[in-house]
């Protein structure tokens, strides 16, 4: 059933989110979002020939934030690097029919969440960072957004 | 579903709805007009204003009928703003309002709004508990001071204002005193003559009345400047033509709330007793408010590691109907204006979740809900990337 | 009793009461809260808000819910101006707002009052059958004309007013233009599209919805400065949780409206002009307001050597409910200032009965009505020492 | 039965007026009241033995108007006129249950139609006026209450 406030597709994945959980040793982590604010989202990578063999998340925030992830692991899983950096914000939202305006910085978040875990993963194996995504890392981490 | 968000409405009580049901096709009248169904519509209304009126000992001629709680607080505060700041101005002087930080935002925003346009605002803090001090808001008063309006009880944490303390402090340096009634009218005992209250405001909707109704009291001998004009009902306060069907379900809500007021919240007391002691048996979950001066039947939670609306929605899955804070305020992306007044950190307002129980209430909703919360909490936990 | 004060207000249509019934013990969510019952008020209101939209072609996202006509004109008039009011006051210039002199008090009240803090207004002139001119209204706009609040159609004499012409003046003039159109929404068909109107006011117990629910219909891009604060409803412009119940029956009364209306005017139009022709069979009486631009259902008499008031009772003694003048006046003793406004004498103005039809009145109902006031005419002409 | 705005008294003598009607070859007539104003009020009386033998009233007005002029017939007739000039609005007001602040001025109305009937009579007998209502005649003159 949708909430007026949320599409169906959002309250499916907030009542059962896919991917749930911590990854052990994972290969790349991404966090993003603080307590203050509202959301803190962790974002766990296994990376297999370049691409994103598994995908898994933590999420302390509200049900727009709690489904973004659930989509984004969706998303992501299979997707080469290259590709899976390209998952927008709207492209979240799309998938998931939609967000109320005051939340769609809720998607924001879990693609940037995503591309810090990348990030991450490139760093651990000391391979050279693509320059969009070393950008995008240096504006979260001015912003605090990083962690 | 098991509806614990009382504060924010509450059903229209079976008796209610049967009081209204003729005045809606049958004695349709307007009350202002002379011919015998609009007197038949004046006759309900004014015995509908006693029945207010008894409630809070005061006389009915002292009852304005509004849409509800927001425009009688917004009457209050503009009417007797206005009625003062025409002479304030051409001596200089700008009127002063003295209110505290956890009032509704139907108080706050209407006293922002006036100071943009001249007047004076003192917002007082609360303590963290939520109580307003009586000493501070005395220290608070100047010449310019026309009025304090002080809540009876606070909708989110249900904490419990010193309102006759504050009465007598107004009345001793000739400040006018408004009280924001509507979490307690018809809940707690309330005298306005002994308690030496000028204004009041109430709300239909809270107790067990219909919508689109509520009421400001003005003791008489205070003059408001009115705020809806036109063909001069309510003593001139209030134009447009009146809500007979809901001003008759206000005054049988108000005589059912007469009756069963003592039994009821002592009933509701109780079993926000047991919720409270079994939910903060939860690690890392507090009670916000004040432990024994707050509403019997609202209790207000902070669980850590979690987002409230999460557990909103979640308790709503399960057929618990909850909240947050205030509901007037889920669009909103703020943190909580209360919580932050009493102290709590911002990611600690975060996970609040209020439970106001009421007359449907009973013991084992509140079992089921204790479960429910407990299991639901764990679950976001488990999902929560800061919970170790 | 035979109903015809249908203008003072309606009886809830059968429809509209079973449509509303649910919302009160039921589904009785606040609808800014997240929970299931919350959300499902929500809905019920926003379908409401498309019907009443549709039913003058305007989108849902214009119409704001009031709790009547009145609150909807008080906002429409403040809310325009005081939107300006800061900025002109800085240019020392005053805001200049154009009305006529036959609005109903909710109008004619709020101007009076912004008169008194800084506006300025004109009052237009209307011919002997109450039509106001477009070219009258052109000449009074000047630079600093912000608005002009124009009735669709007036509530005791009935005249429909040229709302298009004049829209199109404001339009070429870049002034608001507002309509009061208490007496018309859902009787005469309205397109706030094409007629192009900036805002307009509906109450809900005028076309057989509940009392205590109106709108105001505010273009997409009109700008007013919000009336009620508060938790924000209604797009900021009017806060205070929403009266469901009431704004499900004003929704469906809009779509029984929608459905009826033009097979309703024309029978009401039909049975208006029979009363009209017998009753002007006896001397010394008139009709008041125009003989065809009028509301199908409103017929307002001057008899001479008798008193409204006297008539008004001996009527309802006999079972027909009729009306002096509009409901709201009754207590006071002052002329119609509508009366006055068409040239009548004041003495005249004494002498007036409306009658006010509506949808279950019948045939029969007004042959007795005829006979009835021939009669009671009569009588009081034979107590009258001045007829001779 | 009572009207929400009218008491019983004022509504039974609205509907069934006692004493209305003109009177032929009255000893006298008094004039009240001015339609601008709204109600007027014609009271006739016969005098015999300085008594009010009979009264009778018209008047074109509100109920208030109509059952102030009816109670006051009733209370007129018979008395001497020092006792009928007594009669005030109050004591009309009062015998009628009571009138809404906004129609207390029709007792006035009534009492002072009473008043000018007597002067109207002492004048046509060529009676010396009492002093007291020589002044009350005056005023209302003055004021152009009375015709
Ligand atoms: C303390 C308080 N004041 C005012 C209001 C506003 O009342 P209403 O909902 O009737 O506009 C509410 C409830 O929303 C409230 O809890
Ligand atoms: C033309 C007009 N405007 C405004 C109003 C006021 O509406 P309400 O009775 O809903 O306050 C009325 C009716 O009383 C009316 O006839």
């Amino acid at each position: 059933m949708a909430n007026g406030l949320y599409s169906e597709r959002v309250m499916k994945h907030f009542r059962k989110p896919h991917n749930l959980g911590k990854m052990k040793d994972p290969d790349g982590v991404g966090k993003i979002g603080n307590r203050r604010c509202g959301d803190v989202m962790w974002i766990y990578i296994r990376v297999k020939a370049n691409r994103i063999a598994d995908i898994r998340f933590q999420t302390l925030g509200c049900a727009a934030a709690i489904a973004s992830s659930s989509i984004l692991t969706d998303m992501a899983k299979g997707k080469s690097l290259e590709g899976a950096i390209k998952i927008t914000s709207k492209g979240l939202a799309g998938e998931l029919g939609g967000l109320p305006p005051v939340k769609l910085h809720c998607s924001v978040l879990a693609a940037d969440a995503l591309a810090e875990a990348i990030y991450d993963y490139y760093k651990r194996r000391k391979k050279p960072v693509p320059k969009g995504l070393q950008k995008r890392h240096d504006t979260l981490k001015e912003r605090g957004e990083s962690h | 579903m098991i509806y614990l968000d009382h504060a924010a409405t509450t059903p229209v009580a079976k008796e209610v709805l049967k009081a209204m049901e003729p005045y809606f096709s049958q004695m349709y009248g307007n009350a202002s007009s002379l011919h015998s169904p609009g007197q038949e519509a004046r006759k309900a209304m004014e015995e509908a204003r006693e029945s207010v009126a008894k409630l809070i000992n005061a006389d009915p001629d002292e009852i304005v009928f509004t849409s509800g709680g927001t425009e009688s607080d917004n009457l209050a505060i503009n009417g007797a703003g206005f009625h003062v700041f025409a002479r304030f101005r051409k001596e200089g002087k700008k009127p002063h309002i003295i209110t505290s930080r956890i009032e509704h935002p139907a108080i706050l925003e209407t006293c922002r709004h006036l100071e943009g346009i001249g007047f004076e605002v003192t917002y007082l803090k609360v303590d963290k508990e939520g109580m307003v001090d009586p000493k501070e808001l005395e220290k608070a008063i100047k010449k310019t001071t026309i009025l304090a309006s002080i809540m009876h009880a606070n909708n989110e944490i249900g904490t419990i204002e010193p309102i006759g303390e504050i009465a007598k402090v107004c009345r001793k340096h000739l400040v006018l005193f408004h009280t924001d009634a509507v979490q307690t009218f018809g809940k707690l005992p309330i005298d306005v003559k002994k308690l030496g209250i000028d204004l009041l405001s109430a709300s239909g909707h809270k107790l067990y009345g219909p919508k689109g109704v509520g009421c400001l009291y003005v003791r008489r001998g205070v003059k408001l400047a009115p705020q809806a004009h036109g063909g001069g009902h309510e003593k001139g306060i209030r134009s447009g033509t009146e809500n007979i069907a809901g001003i008759v379900g206000f005054g049988k809500a108000c005589e059912l709330a007469m009756g069963d007021m003592k039994k009821e919240s002592s009933r509701l007391e109780n079993l926000r007793k047991r919720l409270v002691r079994e939910v903060l048996k939860m690690p890392n979950s507090r009670l916000n408010g004040h432990p024994t001066k707050r509403l019997p039947g609202n209790a207000n939670f902070t669980f850590d590691f979690i987002e409230g609306e999460s557990l909103l929605l979640r308790l709503d899955s399960r057929g618990i109907a909850a909240s947050t804070g205030s509901a007037c305020s889920t669009k909103k992306l703020a943190p909580s204006h209360v919580l932050t007044a009493i102290g709590l950190k911002v990611e600690e307002t975060h996970g609040s979740l209020r439970l106001t129980l009421g007359r449907q209430t009973k013991g084992k909703d509140i079992d089921f809900t204790i479960k429910a919360i407990r299991e639901e909490v764990e679950a976001l936990r488990k999902m929560s990337p800061l919970k170790r």
